[in-house]
């Protein structure tokens, strides 16, 4: 039988994995892709209790953080670029004016 | 069966996820998470939500990822930046695998509490699962909608101001 | 029309804010002129009030207002809610009363983004005004908080040399006392919420002063309230970040720190501090007049030896508000008779020495005493303001800085402190040197310095602008009653309320020693 | 007449004002002066018109309240008036030494820059002087009491160009002030203790003098009490310890001399004590001190008199003498004889300066006729000026004799009344007598010495200059006419009965002085007239010896004051150098008030408690720029950090 448990498994391992990429990819562009998939995670998280609830208030909560997604795209891109210009790069470990 | 589809579209989806995570080149990255996303579409349609999902597939895979492919081929990432794609692995890999023993723990001890709902299977599949999130959406939840709405914009202009080639 | 008076005077200037940010911001003449306009408008908004004869009967507040304004959930309210007492009326009208001599002095003085100058002072009137009026705790907390700001910038950008130093002393100072004061305030309201006050009533100073608060908890919660008002005051030994802030501000920041923003520490001891928790004041009266004394000799040996005109006229402030102080302290209806009269006399005073350190500042780009000498020669005019606002400020009698330091002296010497009055009339002594020392030296002797020969007397703007000063010196100075009278019911009362609630809680402790002596 | 006193204060008041506000669109000097001297004289006019009806009438004391001043629960003060027989007489000397005075400043202050500025002060200072004299309440009389320092220091400060001139009078006001601070002490501990213990909030002379007696005579508080106010008398009366003010004074113009510094301000002091004698009366302790004091500063003040070479600094001493005279008289309560010292001294020291002030003008003109540059004060540059300035001369002689106290003359009344009462009267003391007649004997020989050096002798002033010299125009010789006349015959107000006088100012003044002196047992000397005779004989003996001296010193043989000198290098140099109290005074006072007053702004303000205020600042930035290392700048990090923050708060509720 198919429980709530398993999509929220699934979203616990996926959430995982883009921690993982979070900490470990150098590319600024990937690691925005892992955090793309981190809130992919907690939606899925979302639809499938708000399903098992016979609730939608979770899915209107969904269609809100992709709208936070989608701002959050364009605005991050458009920091890319910029930043590529100034520097030829999009490692995040050049992104390392902000310090002491 | 129901289980079994399940458990393959889950395991694409924790793969092609992986494939995001190990892939050198971000293109490759790229096309495995629109993966995922078709990944999670399915399961959003499993779950009764078919809106959610037709709006996973145009937002996520439509929208944001092409946004980012181009972004990608834009900036032209040469080879020579994907010798060293990324570090501290190890470490990495112990967090996110905390985080996941944790996430299931804590999944496995709490206790469903949330507010039960009256907008059961039968009626999202009765009345039509956009229209049952159109009402919401546009009777309690009107004035978030509207924030979003503004949000959307304020991020349009900003990406303009910050994209621009003298800021 | 008079229901929402309060709140029109208060928010009046924050509306001419908003209409200056249409102005363009090169008209100087008109930016000048327009905030003039709405600060003599507030004026005349607030004139109702010193004619309304409620006051002389009553020590009720008047013109209140009453609004639910934030509230979360069922345990957290604040509201909107004002009004006046024979305190705060005076307080107010000073307040009205100063800013559109002080926006008058900057005509000159101030060219450097005028419309944020601008700005930032009818902001800070606002704020200064919320502060006198608000009967709620945290609405007053907020207007308090709001001072801060536009006085931060007002020194930070448009401040002497110093300026970065001494705006960021005077702002970490205050915000260090105001922070330990939001947790008492907090506290209170935790407090009025267990001994059944409905949350309904928010902060409301009124219900707090009802409480019947236990003693341990009483002196901490006053110290948090009088440390954070003595910094404003400033007593000894939190003062020091006035002489800076008052040396780096324009001149147009001084007067208003001077004549009003130091009066809010004095006012807060007197609404809040006191009468919330009156127990814990009595235990620290003493050591807080101890403190007042010192800070009256203390702030005239070192006033006197200052070089700079400025930082003498800051550190007699320091003497000054130690008389106020002490008024207080005296706990009777002389004393805050006294107190009062003496903070407006502060106000006018030292808000008049400020202008005139001003004026010759912006013809000599010095404050330095040394650079000056045998000035009433080339500006006899000035000499003579500068003369009667010298004697005003040393306390002669027909001048209304007597008025002031004798109730308070007659306020203290009635009370337990006697002694402490005694040592305080060696400041009358002190006062006269150091004031006429400086005077002596800036408008005495030879006219020496080239390049003070060629000095232009006041102008009429000049002059303009210090009569309605000179004219409450001497109305102060001669007829006090017109204040007296409307203030008196109302610290009347307060004496009473804090006198009062000493007495109960002495009387219970009795009856309980009594209780034990029967049990045995 | 009695609702119309408030004019009398009201006139200069306005005299005031007008000069001050309108005199420098006037400009014409007559008219300035005429301003000042005609609401000074109006004031006189209705001050006479008042006394002639007080005179008669059998109550003799009136109140005129004008106005609430403040109050504050049972602080209740008021701006109110009181005529009595002692304000009349006050009152009397106050605008009519004032208004010849006025006359005479018309002439010597002529071609003075700021001269409206000068009338306004000087009518200014008629007004504060007349809310003293006339106040019926402390408070009142404390206004005035400071009025009259204020323009005494604006006065002083006239020539504020001059340095000198700048320091007289700060010090004079701060001097002053020391003794208001004592003046202030006595009104607080008056009004406590007779409002708390006895229920009568008051500060009301009539009041106080008619429940005064609740304090208990000779207690300890109206010991104190008294001890306040008379520490406020010996700042603006200029007694010991407080007097070094006075002689710096004499930086003003001498008109000014004469009117604040000798005739009416200085004797504020005294009349405080007259109009409180209850109080004092009550204390016999604070009288033995005022008396001692009085007697002290009388002979220390004459002993520096004696080596003095500038004109106006003898007289100030001398002033400051005679007031010592005063307070000896108030000390031994012979409270009338004081007063009548007073008003005698009033006219003849008034004339005195007046008539300096005519040397000075003529020297001054001479002087500068010539392009010289000597000092014109100086009595050493003087010399025979008899010849040149008769008027002024004769006068000037009157009233040095009046001074010197020879019979017949207005000093001898008074002073020998003073010297009966403090051998005589019941808290005097032989002592007392002894050190008073010393002093006399003093006075007369610096006042002749003054003379002789002044008006005898050969002319000292340089050559060229001596053909200038001229006597004073009539509008300054006029007042001194007429003060050499009042210094004549104004002691014949109260002849004493051995002379086969009535007493007649101790009768008018009885109502003032009566209750007290009788309840608090004060009583009038008993001798036998023969005994008076040889007490007056032997005062007259010793001004004889003074003046003898002085003739035989500076006339017949100037050389011996020199060889003196020489033989007593040590005493004459203290002497000179005013037995260097100022400079005790700064060593003692001033300079350690100075130090103290940097070191705690140089050494604690900026040290101490900035130094705290700053260190704390130090530390946090210390602090903080430990930890801000953690700041790599690397995005990992911070992912990272997140990530395990993320982890701790799941694991408190996971596993919490």
């Amino acid at each position: 039988m198919l429980t709530v448990y398993h999509y929220l498994g699934l979203s616990a391992i996926l959430f995982a994995l883009g921690t993982y990429g979070v900490l470990t990819r150098r590319n600024a562009i990937v690691i925005f892709m892992c955090i793309e998939l981190m809130l992919n995670a907690v939606n899925l998280t979302f639809i499938s209790l708000s399903s098992y609830l016979n609730n939608l208030d979770g899915q209107i909560f969904v269609f809100f953080v992709m709208s936070v997604a989608a701002a959050e795209a364009a605005v991050g891109l458009a920091l890319m670029i910029a930043f590529f210009r100034n520097k030829e790069s999009v490692e995040v470990e050049d992104f390392n004016l902000l310090k002491w | 069966m129901e289980l079994l589809f399940f458990y393959l579209v889950a395991l694409v989806a924790i793969l092609s996820a992986f494939m995001v995570v190990k892939c050198k080149n971000p293109v490759n990255s790229a096309i495995s998470l629109v993966m995922t996303f078709f990944c999670l579409a399915i399961l959003y349609v499993m779950l009764y939500a078919p809106f959610m999902a037709a709006v996973q597939v145009l937002v996520y895979a439509g929208a944001i990822m092409v946004l980012i492919l181009f972004v990608i081929m834009l900036l032209n990432l040469g080879p020579e930046m994907m010798e060293r794609f990324q570090h501290g692995v190890v470490g990495g890999a112990i967090v996110a695998g905390i985080v996941m023993i944790q996430a299931v723990m804590f999944v496995n001890r709490g206790e469903m509490a949330g507010i039960s709902g009256d907008v059961t299977r039968d009626q999202v599949l009765e009345v039509g699962h956009m229209e049952l999130i159109g009402m919401k959406l546009f009777t309690e939840f009107m004035l978030p909608f509207q924030i979003a709405g503004i949000l959307l914009l304020i991020a349009i202009v900003g990406a303009l101001v910050l994209a621009k080639k003298e800021v | 029309m008079t229901d929402h008076l309060l709140s029109l005077m208060t928010f009046f200037p924050i509306l001419g804010m908003v209409l200056l940010l249409f102005i363009p911001r090169d008209n100087h003449g008109l930016l000048k002129s327009f905030t003039l306009v709405v600060t003599l408008v507030t004026f005349v908004i607030s004139l109702p009030l010193a004619f309304d004869d409620v006051f002389k009967t009553s020590a009720a507040f008047h013109y209140t207002e009453f609004a639910r304004w934030i509230s979360v959930g069922d345990y957290f309210q604040m509201n909107y809610n004002i009004g006046v007492d024979g305190i705060s009326l005076w307080l107010v009208l000073l307040t009205t009363f100063i800013m559109p001599v002080t926006v008058l002095s900057t005509w000159k003085a101030v060219d450097k983004n005028v419309k944020g100058f601008m700005a930032l002072m009818l902001l800070l009137e606002t704020a200064m005004l919320g502060a006198f009026i608000s009967l709620d705790l945290f609405l007053f907390y907020i207007f308090w908080e709001l001072m801060l700001i536009p006085m931060y910038f007002m020194i930070g950008i448009w401040g002497g040399k110093n300026r970065i130093y001494a705006a960021v002393k005077f702002f970490i100072y205050t915000a260090v006392g105001s922070l330990l004061m939001l947790v008492a305030i907090i506290y209170v309201y935790y407090l009025s919420l267990q001994s059944g006050v409905a949350f309904e009533n928010g902060f409301s100073i009124l219900h707090f002063y009802r409480l019947d608060i236990p003693l341990d908890l009483q002196i901490w919660l006053f110290l948090a309230f009088a440390f954070s008002f003595a910094i404003k005051v400033p007593m000894f030994p939190v003062h020091t970040w006035l002489p800076d802030a008052h040396t780096e501000a324009p001149t147009a920041g001084s007067v208003i720190l001077a004549a009003i923003l130091l009066k809010m520490g004095t006012y807060g001891y007197l609404r809040f501090a006191m009468p919330l928790f009156p127990d814990a004041t009595f235990k620290f009266i003493p050591f807080l007049s101890v403190l007042a004394v010192i800070g009256i000799i203390y702030g005239a040996l070192v006033a006197m030896m200052q070089d700079d005109v400025k930082k003498l006229v800051a550190y007699s402030s320091v003497s000054h508000l130690g008389f106020v102080m002490l008024g207080l302290f005296a706990l009777n209806l002389q004393g805050f008779a006294g107190g009062m009269i003496q903070m407006i006399n502060h106000g006018i005073s030292t808000g008049a020495l400020f202008l005139i350190v001003g004026f010759i500042y912006e013809r000599r780009h010095t404050r330095l005493i040394a650079d000056f000498g045998g000035l009433a020669k080339q500006m006899p005019v000035f000499a003579t303001i500068f003369m009667i606002v010298t004697f005003s400020s040393i306390g002669l009698p027909g001048t209304n800085g007597f008025v002031g330091e004798f109730l308070i002296l007659m306020g203290a010497f009635e009370s337990d402190l006697r002694w402490f009055a005694v040592i305080a009339t060696t400041g009358v002594i002190f006062a006269a040197v150091y004031m006429l020392w400086m005077f002596q030296r800036v408008m005495f002797g030879e006219l020496k310095n080239p390049a003070n020969q060629k000095l232009q007397d006041l102008n009429a703007r000049e002059v303009a602008l210090m009569m309605p000063l000179l004219l409450f010196v001497f109305w102060i100075g001669l007829y006090p009653n017109t204040f007296f009278e409307k203030m008196n019911p109302a610290l009347e009362n307060m004496v009473q309320q804090i006198k009062g609630r000493q007495m109960a809680q002495v009387e219970v402790v009795d009856t309980l020693a009594h209780h034990d002596a029967l049990l045995k | 007449m009695y609702d119309k006193l408030w004019l009398i204060p009201f006139f200069p008041l306005l005299g005031s004002i007008i000069n001050g506000l309108l005199g420098k669109k006037i400009k014409n000097e007559t008219i300035i002066g005429g301003i000042g001297t005609l609401a000074i004289f109006s004031s006189f006019i209705v001050s006479v018109l008042c006394f002639m009806e007080l005179r008669l009438d059998t109550v003799k004391s009136h109140q005129q309240v004008i106005a609430s001043w403040m109050s504050v629960g049972n602080l209740q003060i008021e701006w109110g008036f009181l005529l009595d027989p002692l304000s009349a007489v006050m009152l009397l000397v106050v605008t009519g030494v004032g208004s010849l005075i006025h006359l005479y400043s018309i002439g010597y202050m002529h071609g003075e820059e700021g001269f409206y500025r000068y009338f306004s002060y000087l009518n200014l200072f008629a007004f504060s002087m007349l809310m003293l004299v006339l106040g019926n309440n402390a408070m009142v009389m404390f206004v005035g009491w400071e009025g009259v320092g204020l323009c005494s220091y604006l006065l002083i400060g006239y020539y504020f160009h001059k340095q000198s001139a700048g320091d007289a009078a700060k010090k004079a006001f701060v001097v002053n002030r020391i003794g208001d601070f004592g003046f202030l002490l006595g009104i607080f501990l008056l009004f406590w203790t007779l409002g708390s213990e006895h229920g009568i909030w008051t500060l009301n002379f009539v009041e106080i003098a008619q429940h005064g007696h609740l304090l208990g005579a000779g207690s300890v508080v109206v010991t104190i009490i008294t001890l306040c106010f008379f520490l406020g008398a010996t700042g603006k009366s200029a007694q010991i310890p407080l007097y070094t003010w006075l002689p710096d004074a004499m930086e003003g113009p001498t008109p000014v001399s004469a009117l604040i510094h000798a005739a009416t301000m200085v004797t504020a002091g005294v009349y405080m004590i007259g109009r409180m004698n209850g109080l004092f009366a009550m204390a016999p302790d604070t009288m033995l001190v005022i008396a001692i004091v009085g007697a002290a500063t009388a002979i220390f003040a004459a002993s520096i008199g004696l080596a003095q070479n500038d004109i106006k600094r003898v007289l100030a001493y001398s002033t400051v003498s005679q007031l010592g005279y005063m307070f000896l008289a108030m000390g031994v309560g012979a409270f009338t004889a004081g007063i009548f010292h007073l008003m005698t001294h009033a006219f003849f020291k008034a004339c005195l300066f007046l008539g300096s002030g005519s040397v000075i003008h003529a020297m001054h003109h001479a002087l500068h006729k010539a392009h010289a540059h000597d000092d014109p004060q100086d009595m050493r540059n003087m010399g025979g000026l008899r010849k040149h300035m008769p008027i002024t001369f004769l006068t000037f002689l009157i009233s040095t004799i009046a001074i010197a106290g020879l019979p017949g003359l207005s000093g001898f009344f008074s002073k020998d009344e003073i010297l009966l009462w403090s051998l005589a009267g019941n808290r005097g003391h032989w002592l007392l007598w002894l050190v008073a007649s010393l002093a006399a004997g003093m006075t007369a020989f610096y006042m002749f010495r003054l003379v002789f050096m002044t008006f005898f002798g050969k002319e000292r002033i340089a050559e060229k200059a001596k053909s200038y010299l001229h006597e004073s125009p009539l509008v300054i010789t006029i007042p001194l006419i007429v003060l050499a006349v009042l210094a004549v015959f104004g002691g014949y107000l109260n002849v004493p009965a051995v002379l086969g006088g009535a007493h007649r100012l101790e009768t008018f003044l009885s109502p003032v002085f009566g209750a007290a002196q009788q309840a608090y047992g004060i009583e009038p000397p008993h001798m036998s007239h023969a005994a008076e005779y040889g007490l007056m004989g032997l005062a007259v003996g010793i001004a004889l010896v003074g003046i003898g001296l002085a003739y035989l010193m500076y006339v017949k043989n100037p050389e011996m004051p020199a060889q003196l000198v020489a033989k007593a290098q040590g005493l004459y140099r203290a002497i000179f150098n005013k037995w260097y109290v100022d400079e005790i005074y700064d060593a003692l006072f001033v300079n350690p008030t100075k130090k103290a007053g940097t070191f705690l702004w140089k050494g604690f303000d900026v040290v101490v408690v900035d130094g705290i205020v700053n260190g704390v600042g130090y530390i946090v930035k210390g602090f903080s720029g430990a930890l801000r290392l953690t700041q790599s700048g690397l995005v990992h990090n911070y992912a990272l950090a997140m990530v395990v923050g993320v982890i701790v708060m799941v694991a408190y509720y996971v596993f919490g």
